[in-house]
């Protein structure tokens, strides 16, 4: 058996395998509670602002938000990469602790999955809602055509990204479904009512738990987890690409694609931290995310935080000692001490400041605490782009382009609806599907009461 | 019946001529408007909305494709050919500008002007008004379609019936009050019309008046004049209050003049140097060596000073301006040129006087050449009022005039009421006609037939490019009609020529000759003998008798004419109004410029309101380089009625005008300008005017340049020695077009903006997608300030598309939209682009444009693109691009491909020059030049090859095919 | 992309309901009126038209015989030439007034061949009445139009319902046992329906086989082919201009002044180049071949410089007698003639602008330029 | 395609192991296993190790092949254009290409190459020893043919709860 190198218990309660099929089947078999309904109509709210946002955009056009000619990327790219960086918890969570042996993960991957796909369906909104004509995003694709035929340009960061994103979401959903197959199974058998039974037992696809199907299934499970390794640090590199291979000051720098991953592992992490503390109060599954839980993703966003914050000060260190007169002007003295400098402090202390805290114990294990640094690392995270975005463009090279930008209501319309996507995937998720992985639970449920039992 | 106009290459149309018969009955927008294109579902547009589904593949298969017609031409005319442009030679005269154009017509539609190259006065220059003007002919909202009487629509027949008639009992003074007349056959109409009554009058005036130049050389010269002025002969250019880069008389003229006295080659080492005394920032004084700010009443005593010293009466006492401007002038002599813009005979007698001491009479300033221009007689307008007031005139006849809006005070407006008919002959909608008994409407000058003597020895033809839109006829038919005359104005004008004009050459013994050469041409530039003048001895006298300024210690207002409007009578063009003015950066408003000290003062910003008289108020920009206590307010805007683009825009100050001697005064004292509660946005389309250090625009000085003619431009050497890159340079078989800016020589007068607008079918957004940053604009004029705030250098520098041969916008745009041409251009395919605007972001210059809406056919854009009469003037040869589309100068593309093709079809190499893009052609300066790299003889490979060249951001290597010519100032 | 304006989009779904809304209105308008009196007009007007009707296509007998005459004058528009005049031609063409009374023709026929044609028809007056309220009728209609592309979604439709019942059997009801009879229905059903989208998708602003009725029947067989009319007599400004050009009316009339009887249709369809000439309203042509707005094409390169035949895109026009688009004039179909097409480098003296391409033709370095060679690939050839 | 089977039916998983190994040392052949989860304990000892890690090699180095290839024959030999200097075969950006389509594909094909040999497809009926296999207890499946006289004992001796004779 393999042992995590974690002492303790990972699930509390010293379960039963019953007991702990019951406890995470709960809120999929009973009616959802009051809570579930008022989050529900909520998300339902900014799903309809999102939807007026949509259509606003799409009858008038792109000039309902707030770009001009000299910023031509706002809200809308900036919740992109933001989305994308929450996208990258699940599968980190996933991939990098398997890697590491974290056993502990198996209460959250679920969870931390389901955010991933969420999120990225979110994120890979915008690049279609980016452009001036999404009729005609089909031609982003290298599709034998009659125009001659008329291929594409591989140069384009944005064609990569959109290989990365989609192949991201497809390996997510992939990944996230694979590993829920066992699980759906068991709700498929415990369930009474024939429709439940039947619409289960579709996306069960005839799982029986026999050891034959686990041994492929292990199989493919570490297949895709290998191949999602590489895939999550490309992606967010891919995406940082965006911008280092720009000419734009600010954006050119050789340090994005490490930075951006960090960063959105961090960003991830922190809305991991932030959901998992909702729902582990309204769900009860505090015996499977246990504080300790919690301790390590603060520990996680501490680690993060420092290498966030090594990389704002080597970015401006760079830049000063490049001898670029145009870069030096955009981290000195635009956004350092100039329009955007607000947003820059804001940034800088929330994503390398404040999770500094968590090197003492008492932030660490205070859930009050937990949940302010984790809502503030994503507020901190959005600025980074919007400092990142924002400034770089409103002023570059030729300064009679300099201009200001200011989202519209259509801006703020389209992040929300994205918010009320997420929330209600999030809700419909936590209702129809086990929010914790069932048969890895149950794997490691023993843990730490055997050796307890031994040692009796 | 919906009317569409389409063009592609057929169309439905007779046969007509320019040069022949002008078959009246039947207006060209009818012939043009057949419904040739029966739009049904089109399947594109279906297929856009479905996105790409295997739904909507059924549907597909029920869609029908679009009919279209193609309907030929009864009879092909010999000078049309569909899909081809025709070139009519004509001029451009609306009061007060002129220029001689050429016309583009293409299936019988002028879709744009062109400065007329075989004249040597503009030598194909423009201005951006004369290149708007082709779209005020197809202002439908803006012009009158039909005669009208109280409001009423009515007949050609009845007007003239009831007129006559009217006119034949009139008792009292029948009056035509008109702009300057430039013409000699509408002289000759005007002289019949007063034969037929006795008790006529004609009455000139100007809306921006020259009358104190007139009189001051009536009394200097015994000449009731307008010198020509040679800019280029002048080793010293002195102006006092004048814009005449942008508005003063001959703008195209003097800003060749002045580009050619400053141009800098390696075989003319000298330049002129220019000095420029204002109040606020003009287009002038922007480009001047050295500026001075002075307060109004200060030029009379500068002027006087220097005047006394120059004449020995030098007592010390005389400002220091005057000082070290006489010893400037002592420097120069024969070589200085000072003019003033003030309307003012003490003034101008004095500029007379100092001109004629520093021997600038037969070198700077010529006689021979007068102008016509500008023969407005302020004292006469002011007789016409009070007779108007005390009821002497029982007949007002307006020709293209709108003094109701542009008349100091409320004066005419009451004395209006007095008389007894009045009649308003206008081409589009103003105020003047809206309070006349009849209005009739007279076509737009494309659609008319003319002549002009904009000058002595100059005389041009303008004829009309396209049928009358709207019912109209123009003044002189109607003149000679209630004159009793049978003659048509068109056939006057021959008949003038005939007798007097074709008299005056000896080339041609025929008549049908010399008028087609003539029509051909647009001009006819007899020999006519040179005039030398003394000045008189009164003038002196006057001059020299100490004439104390009323000195002003107060807060001055200063009114001047903006670059893009003028007076104000194109107001209703949205392409003027949108044209951002060259020093302000603002568009679609006029508003207070005042300087940053006094700013701090009253504690305001740009956009601040502040009330300068009661009820008037206007944004405040806080202008440097404006006198302090000094208001610099534009004319021509706060139009109340000219259709619906200028309507309500601005606020309209010529009520503040004053007559004062008799002349108009264009500056009063007023008290402190109160600081109001309110703010409004301007439309600016530039926020940061400091370079921030860069080495952007590049500048250096006369004596430096001469030591070393790299001198500025030092960082050039310097990046072209460290260029490296990891790929090998690209290289260009064939052509590798180039463009090539002659800072020294662009004045920033925007005409090419215009042009480039007129060309690429550029679409008007309006004021408040300005203001959020969306100007479509290809070309811009960036405009710096540098030095110290209270009076900084000014520096302009156009920006188009950089065609980098290393563009950072062709390697990220994903679909391949926009790739580099095998001839160095950067191009962008509208129909693939699908509008991510990476390539927007990573432009270094930010000269690509996003269609963030549908600027045609969109209610929410109601300019001319949202009009089918207006959408005539569109290019067919340029796509009107779809919203959510990126677009960007295109080196004119179309043009290129047009003149390989005529290469082509002649057997020969493309020459070099004969490629111009539109803004090239436009620029009255000469300081675009376009051309082939590759042919080391052409005149941009020589620029390029110029020490002074550089390109902007060359540390980027990012190999633009724009080259800038460093600025060279002599001071 | 619109070179010049902007079609508003009209959904044609929308445009189907509103027209069907319509018509329910009107019926129920309709419907609701009490008859009146006066309605006796409408209806007797209504009984003629129905009348005229059957007359014309031989439903009911004339005094002198049945005669069909929908057989030669058809009344919709049609795919192969018929040299008859059309129903609506005969309409318009009473309707122009030129002197012709075309109902006199069967009296008293003007020319051999219509008296042959026409032989033992004659109408009676009340006949010749009811003709022309049916022709009017007919010319209140206007020409019939062919739907340009007329596509079968039968297999279509049928794929797509047997894929949703493979389906659902599939996860639920289970009545076909073999499984493998769901996965062929889906992978037939995803192939006819890819094929499908590729098709249209493809066709989407083509016209390709575009072939519609022109109001006159110029057979391009006839002049370029038997009469050996150079195309560029008539399409003389293809030579120097973008345009090839629809010849104006008055070339057609350099022939047309002196041969005023045709071949095939007699006097009828050469009047109509005469009646536009004494009218002022030109012949509005259907126009076939025609490219994107945003595609800018010279005939003069291709033509005069190029010296490519009007075949090459244009096809065997001088086959045709109804002038159809053989290509597709699709960008790929204009790129890969760019890719093959040799530039004849010698012969214009523009072509020594490529110098070094020059030097190594001349030398024989290379043996042929194409014309995608010196750019005639990039976008900006035909796209600004 | 049922046979008669012994099921052995367990609620922990070290009896269950215990079991699987009482019974492998008796030389009794373990048709499968049923479980809640899966116990490595459990799978190295009833099953082989599957050859899909080879298979998704083969797809990897297909994918990365031909994507190579699509990419290189559409940007230089097709339809090359000239994008900001670069020459029309730039190798780095296809490297992010090829690196992304490996693992798309890769993926993409190893999930159907299992579907397929695992026979699982949306809406397959499963075929379970009993009730609970997904819940709390472990089913060891032995063929009625291959058991020897003492497995019923030997289950229950590990601490098996039930022992079914039946159709599996």
């Amino acid at each position: 058996m393999i042992r995590s190198h974690f002492k303790g218990v990972l699930v509390e309660g010293n379960k039963t395998y019953a007991e702990v099929t019951r406890d995470i089947a709960l809120p999929t078999e009973t009616k959802p509670s009051r809570w579930w309904y008022a989050a529900m109509t909520l998300a339902t709210l900014a799903l309809l602002a999102g939807a007026w946002a949509l259509y606003e955009t799409f009858a008038y056009g792109l000039g309902t938000w707030g770009i001009n000619n000299t910023v031509a990327w706002g809200w809308d790219i900036i919740n992109f990469v933001w989305w994308i960086g929450i996208g990258h918890a699940g599968t980190a969570f996933t991939i990098f602790l398997l890697i590491f042996r974290q056993k502990w993960a198996s209460s959250i991957n679920r969870t931390a999955e389901a955010m991933t796909v969420f999120a990225v369906l979110c994120a890979a909104l915008f690049p279609l809602l980016h452009m001036g004509r999404p009729w005609l995003a089909f031609y982003i694709l290298p599709y034998p055509n009659t125009r001659g035929p008329l291929w594409l340009n591989y140069n384009s960061p944005l064609f990569w990204d959109v290989l990365a994103i989609s192949t991201y979401l497809l390996m997510s959903i992939t990944l996230w479904y694979f590993g829920m197959i066992p699980d759906l199974a068991t709700i498929r058998d415990r369930s009474k009512s024939k429709f439940k039974k039947t619409i289960y037992g579709i996306f069960a696809m005839g799982w029986s738990g026999s050891a034959i199907q686990y041994n492929r299934y292990e199989s493919l499970n570490k297949i895709l987890g290998g191949l999602a390794a590489p895939l999550v640090i490309s992606v967010h590199s891919i995406v940082a690409l965006d911008f280092a291979v720009s000419v734009i000051p600010g954006w050119h720098t050789t340090i994005f694609p490490p930075y951006f991953f960090v960063g959105a592992i961090f960003s991830g992490f922190a809305m991991v931290l932030t959901i998992m503390i909702m729902l582990r109060k309204v769900l009860k599954i505090k015996d499977f995310v246990t504080d300790k839980h919690l301790e390590f993703i603060a520990r996680v966003l501490q680690f993060g935080s420092l290498i966030i914050g090594s990389s704002y000060l080597m970015e401006i260190f760079i830049a000063w000692y490049s001898g670029v007169e145009y870069e030096a002007f955009t981290f000195l003295h635009v956004r350092a001490s100039g329009n955007f400098s607000s947003d820059f402090w804001i940034m800088v202390l929330c994503n390398a400041i404040m999770p500094q805290f968590f090197w003492f114990k008492k932030f660490r294990k205070s859930l009050f605490w937990l949940f302010i640094i984790s809502i503030m690392i994503n507020i901190g995270m959005w600025f980074e782009r919007f400092v990142i975005i924002v400034s770089s463009l409103s002023q570059d090279f030729l300064p009679a382009n300099w201009a200001t930008y200011k989202p519209t209501l259509v801006d703020i319309g389209l992040y929300v609806g994205t918010f009320g996507l997420f929330m209600a995937g999030m809700l419909m998720f936590i209702r129809f599907i086990p929010i914790i992985a069932i048969n890895e639970v149950k794997g490691i449920s023993k843990l730490g009461y055997e050796e307890n039992k031994e040692k009796e | 019946m919906k009317k569409y106009w389409k063009s592609l290459e057929e169309y439905n149309g007779t046969h007509f001529d320019p040069g022949e018969e002008d078959q009246s009955g039947i207006s060209t927008f009818e012939l043009l408007s057949s419904e040739n294109n029966e739009s049904k579902t089109s399947r594109r547009d279906f297929l856009k909305w479905c996105g790409f589904s295997f739904m909507s593949a059924t549907v597909l298969a029920s869609c029908e494709s679009p009919i279209k017609k193609a309907i030929p031409y009864l009879n092909q005319p010999e000078d049309i050919t569909p899909g081809m442009a025709s070139w009519y030679a004509s001029s451009f005269y609306d009061g007060k500008d002129f220029c001689p154009i050429l016309v583009k017509v293409r299936d019988g539609r002028p879709i744009k002007i062109e400065g007329n190259k075989s004249v040597m006065l503009t030598h194909g220059g423009t201005t951006g008004r004369v290149q708007a003007s082709v779209l005020s002919l197809y202002d439908t909202a803006g012009r009158y379609h039909h005669p009208f009487y109280n409001g009423e629509k009515t007949t050609w027949e009845q007007a003239d019936r009831d007129i006559a008639g009217k006119l034949d009992s009139a008792r009292k003074d029948i009056v035509l009050l008109t702009s300057t007349i430039i013409s000699p056959s509408t002289q000759e109409v005007i002289n019949r019309f007063k034969n037929r009554y006795n008790n006529f009058r004609h009455v000139v005036y100007d809306a921006i008046s020259y009358s104190a130049i007139r009189e001051a050389n009536l009394l200097s010269f015994n000449r009731r004049e307008i010198p020509f002025y040679r800019f280029d002969s002048a080793g010293l250019i002195v102006g006092f209050n004048a814009d005449f880069l942008a508005n003063w008389l001959l703008p195209v003229t003097y800003t060749r003049q002045y580009a050619d006295s400053r141009a800098l080659r390696k075989d003319k080492k000298e330049m002129s140097r220019h000095l420029q005394f204002e109040s606020g920032m003009s287009v002038t004084g922007a480009n001047a060596d050295k500026r001075f700010k002075i307060k109004p009443h200060e030029e009379l005593q500068i002027l006087q000073g220097t005047y006394n010293i120059l004449a020995g009466n030098g007592n010390g006492s005389e400002p220091e301006q005057a000082k070290n401007l006489a010893a400037e002038i002592r420097k120069n002599e024969n070589k200085t040129l000072i003019v003033s813009g003030t309307n003012d005979i003490k003034v101008q007698t004095l500029v007379n006087a100092i001109n004629y001491m520093a021997g600038s009479y037969g070198n700077t300033i010529d006689f021979t050449n007068s102008l016509n221009l500008c023969q407005g007689n302020d004292k006469d307008l002011q007789q016409l009022v009070n007779d108007m007031e005390a009821g002497k005139i029982s007949a007002l006849i307006v020709g293209d005039a709108n003094p109701v809006y542009d008349y100091p005070g409320n004066g005419f407006k009451n004395a209006l009421d007095k008389v007894d008919l009045k009649v308003s002959f206008s081409s589009v909608l103003n105020e003047t006609s809206e309070l006349a008994d009849y209005i009739l409407p007279s076509p737009h000058y494309l659609e008319s037939w003319d002549d002009v003597a904009p000058a002595n020895g100059f005389y041009g033809v303008a004829q009309p490019t396209i049928r009358p839109l709207f019912d109209t006829r123009q003044m002189q038919d109607s003149l000679l009609k209630w004159s009793d005359n049978d003659l048509s104005y068109k056939d006057l004008i021959k008949e003038l020529w005939e007798k007097q004009i074709f008299t005056k050459q000896n080339k041609t013994g025929l008549f049908t000759a010399f008028w087609q050469e003539s029509l051909q041409l647009g001009v006819f530039t007899p020999e006519i003998e040179s005039v030398n003048v003394n000045i008189s001895n009164e003038a002196l006298a006057t001059a020299g008798s100490l004439q104390k300024a009323t000195v002003n210690e107060g807060w001055d207002l200063v009114f001047y004419e903006s670059t893009a409007l003028g007076d104000g009578r194109h107001a209703n063009n949205p392409w003027l109004q949108e044209l951002p003015d060259p020093v302000s950066k603002v568009c679609w408003d006029n508003f207070a410029a005042i300087s940053p000290v006094d700013a701090e003062v009253l504690g305001v910003n740009n956009g601040d309101l502040i009330r300068l008289f009661e009820g008037v108020e206007l944004p405040v920009i806080v202008q440097p380089g404006q006198k302090e206590k000094t208001v610099s307010v534009a004319l021509g805007y706060g139009r109340q009625r000219s259709g619906k683009v200028a309507e309500g825009i601005g606020v309209n100050v010529f009520n503040f005008v004053e007559f004062k001697d008799g002349y108009k005064k264009y500056n009063v004292s007023i008290d402190q300008p109160v600081k109001t509660k309110a703010k409004t946005d301007l439309a600016l389309t530039q926020t940061h005017h400091n370079m921030e250090g860069r080495a952007i625009v590049r500048e250096s000085v006369l004596t430096a340049w001469q030591n070393d003619p790299a001198s500025g431009n030092e960082l050039h050497e310097f990046n072209e020695a460290h260029k490296a890159t990891l790929y090998p340079e690209a290289k260009f078989e064939g052509h590798h077009w180039a463009l090539a800016v002659d800072l020294n020589r662009c004045i920033g007068c925007s005409a090419c903006v215009i042009a480039c607008q007129a060309e690429n079918n550029v679409p008007v957004i309006g004021k408040r997608e300005v203001m959020r940053r969306r100007i479509m604009h290809w070309m811009r004029i960036d405009r710096y300030y540098t030095g110290e705030t209270d009076n900084p250098g000014v520096v302009f520098q156009p920006l188009m598309c950089q065609h980098c041969d290393n563009a950072p916008c062709e390697n990220v745009c994903p679909v391949a939209a926009t790739t580099h041409s095998d001839e160095g251009i950067n191009q962008i395919t509208y129909n693939r682009c699908v509008g991510t605007k990476y390539c927007i972001n990573n432009c270094p210059y930010k000269v690509r444009r996003f269609n963030w809406f549908q600027y045609s056919k969109n209610k929410a854009f109601d300019y001319n693109m949202n009009d089918d009469i207006g959408r005539m003037v569109l290019n067919p040869d340029v796509t009107v691009r779809e919203r959510g589309v990126v677009e960007k100068c295109s080196f004119c593309v179309q043009r290129i491909q047009e003149v390989k093709l005529k290469a082509k079809l002649e057997n020969r190499k493309v020459m070099d020059g004969e490629i111009q893009p539109a803004c090239v052609q436009a620029c009255p300066g000469k300081a675009l030049v376009f051309g082939d790299l590759n042919d080391p003889d052409s005149e941009v490979s020589k620029l390029f090859k110029d020490e002074r060249n550089y390109h902007v951001l060359e540390e980027m290597h990012l190999l633009p095919s724009v080259g800038y010519l460093t600025k060279i100032r002599n001071v | 992309m619109i070179k010049l304006y902007f079609t508003t989009p009209k959904n044609s779904v929308i445009s189907t309901i509103s027209r069907l809304l319509f018509c329910l209105i009107t019926v129920l308008i309709f419907i609701s009126r009490p008859v009146l009196a006066e309605e006796s007009q409408e209806q007797s007007d209504k009984r003629d038209l129905r009348m005229g009707q059957r007359l014309f296509m031989g439903l009911v007998d004339f005094k002198s015989g049945r005669f069909d005459c929908s057989s030669c004058h058809y009344l919709g528009a049609t795919e192969e030439i018929n040299w008859n005049p059309s129903a609506y031609d005969l309409a318009i063409a009473w309707l122009e007034e030129d002197g012709t009374d075309i109902y006199q023709v069967m009296n008293n026929p003007v020319s051999e061949r219509l008296e042959e044609e026409h032989y033992g028809m004659t109408i009676t007056s009340e006949e010749e009445r009811l003709l022309q309220v049916f022709l009017k009728h007919v010319a209140e209609e206007g020409p019939g139009v062919l739907k340009p592309y007329p596509i079968n979604t039968f297999a279509f439709w049928i794929m797509g319902i047997l894929m949703a019942l493979a389906i659902i059997d599939l996860l639920f009801t289970k009545r076909v046992r073999y499984r493998f009879i769901h996965v062929a229905v889906l992978i037939i059903g995803i192939g006819v329906h890819t094929a499908f989208a590729r098709i249209e998708s493809v066709k989407v602003g083509r016209s390709q086989g575009y072939a519609p009725d022109q109001p006159i029947k110029f057979s391009h067989k006839i002049h370029a082919g038997e009469n050996q009319i150079d195309c560029r007599y008539c399409h003389f400004i293809a030579d120097y201009s973008l345009s090839g050009g629809i010849p104006s009316n008055s070339i057609c009339l350099n022939c047309h002044n002196v041969i005023k009887n045709g071949t095939n249709s007699g006097a009828f369809e050469i009047n109509k180049i005469h009646r536009a000439a004494k009218t002022g309203e030109p012949v509005r042509w259907v126009r076939i071949h025609k490219l994107p707005d945003h595609t800018f094409f010279s005939h003069a390169q291709h033509t005069n410089v190029a010296g490519i035949e009007c075949q090459t895109c244009h096809g065997p026009v001088e086959e045709m007698h109804i002038v159809k688009q053989v290509e597709d004039l699709s960008m790929g179909w204009c790129i890969n003639c760019h890719r093959d097409t040799k530039i004849q480098f010698f012969e214009n003296e523009y072509y020594t602008t490529f110098n070094e391409l020059y030097d190594k033709l001349k030398s024989g370095a290379i043996d042929s330029i194409t014309a995608s060679e010196i750019g005639g690939i990039n976008c900006m050839k035909c796209h600004y | 395609m049922s046979k008669k089977s012994v099921i052995g039916v367990f609620d922990d998983e070290n009896r269950v192991v215990s079991a699987i190994k009482k019974l492998k040392e008796n030389k009794v052949k373990i048709n499968d296993v049923y479980g809640p989860f899966a116990s490595h304990d459990i799978l190295s000892l009833v099953t082989k190790p599957t050859r899909l890690p080879h298979l998704a090699f083969i797809f990897g180095a297909v994918a990365a092949i031909l994507t190579f290839l699509f990419v290189y024959y559409t940007s230089v030999i097709n339809y090359p254009l000239s994008y900001g200097g670069k020459p029309t075969f730039s190798f780095p950006p296809m490297v992010v290409i090829i690196y992304l389509i490996t693992i798309l594909g890769t993926a993409t094909l190893t999930v159907f190459a299992f579907i397929g040999r695992t026979a699982m497809y949306p809406g397959k009926k499963a075929k379970m020893p009993g009730i609970g296999a997904m819940d709390d207890k472990f089913f060891v499946v032995i063929d009625q043919k291959n058991t020897v006289a003492d497995v019923e004992s030997l289950m229950r001796n590990s601490g098996a709860i039930e022992i079914r004779h039946e159709e599996f």
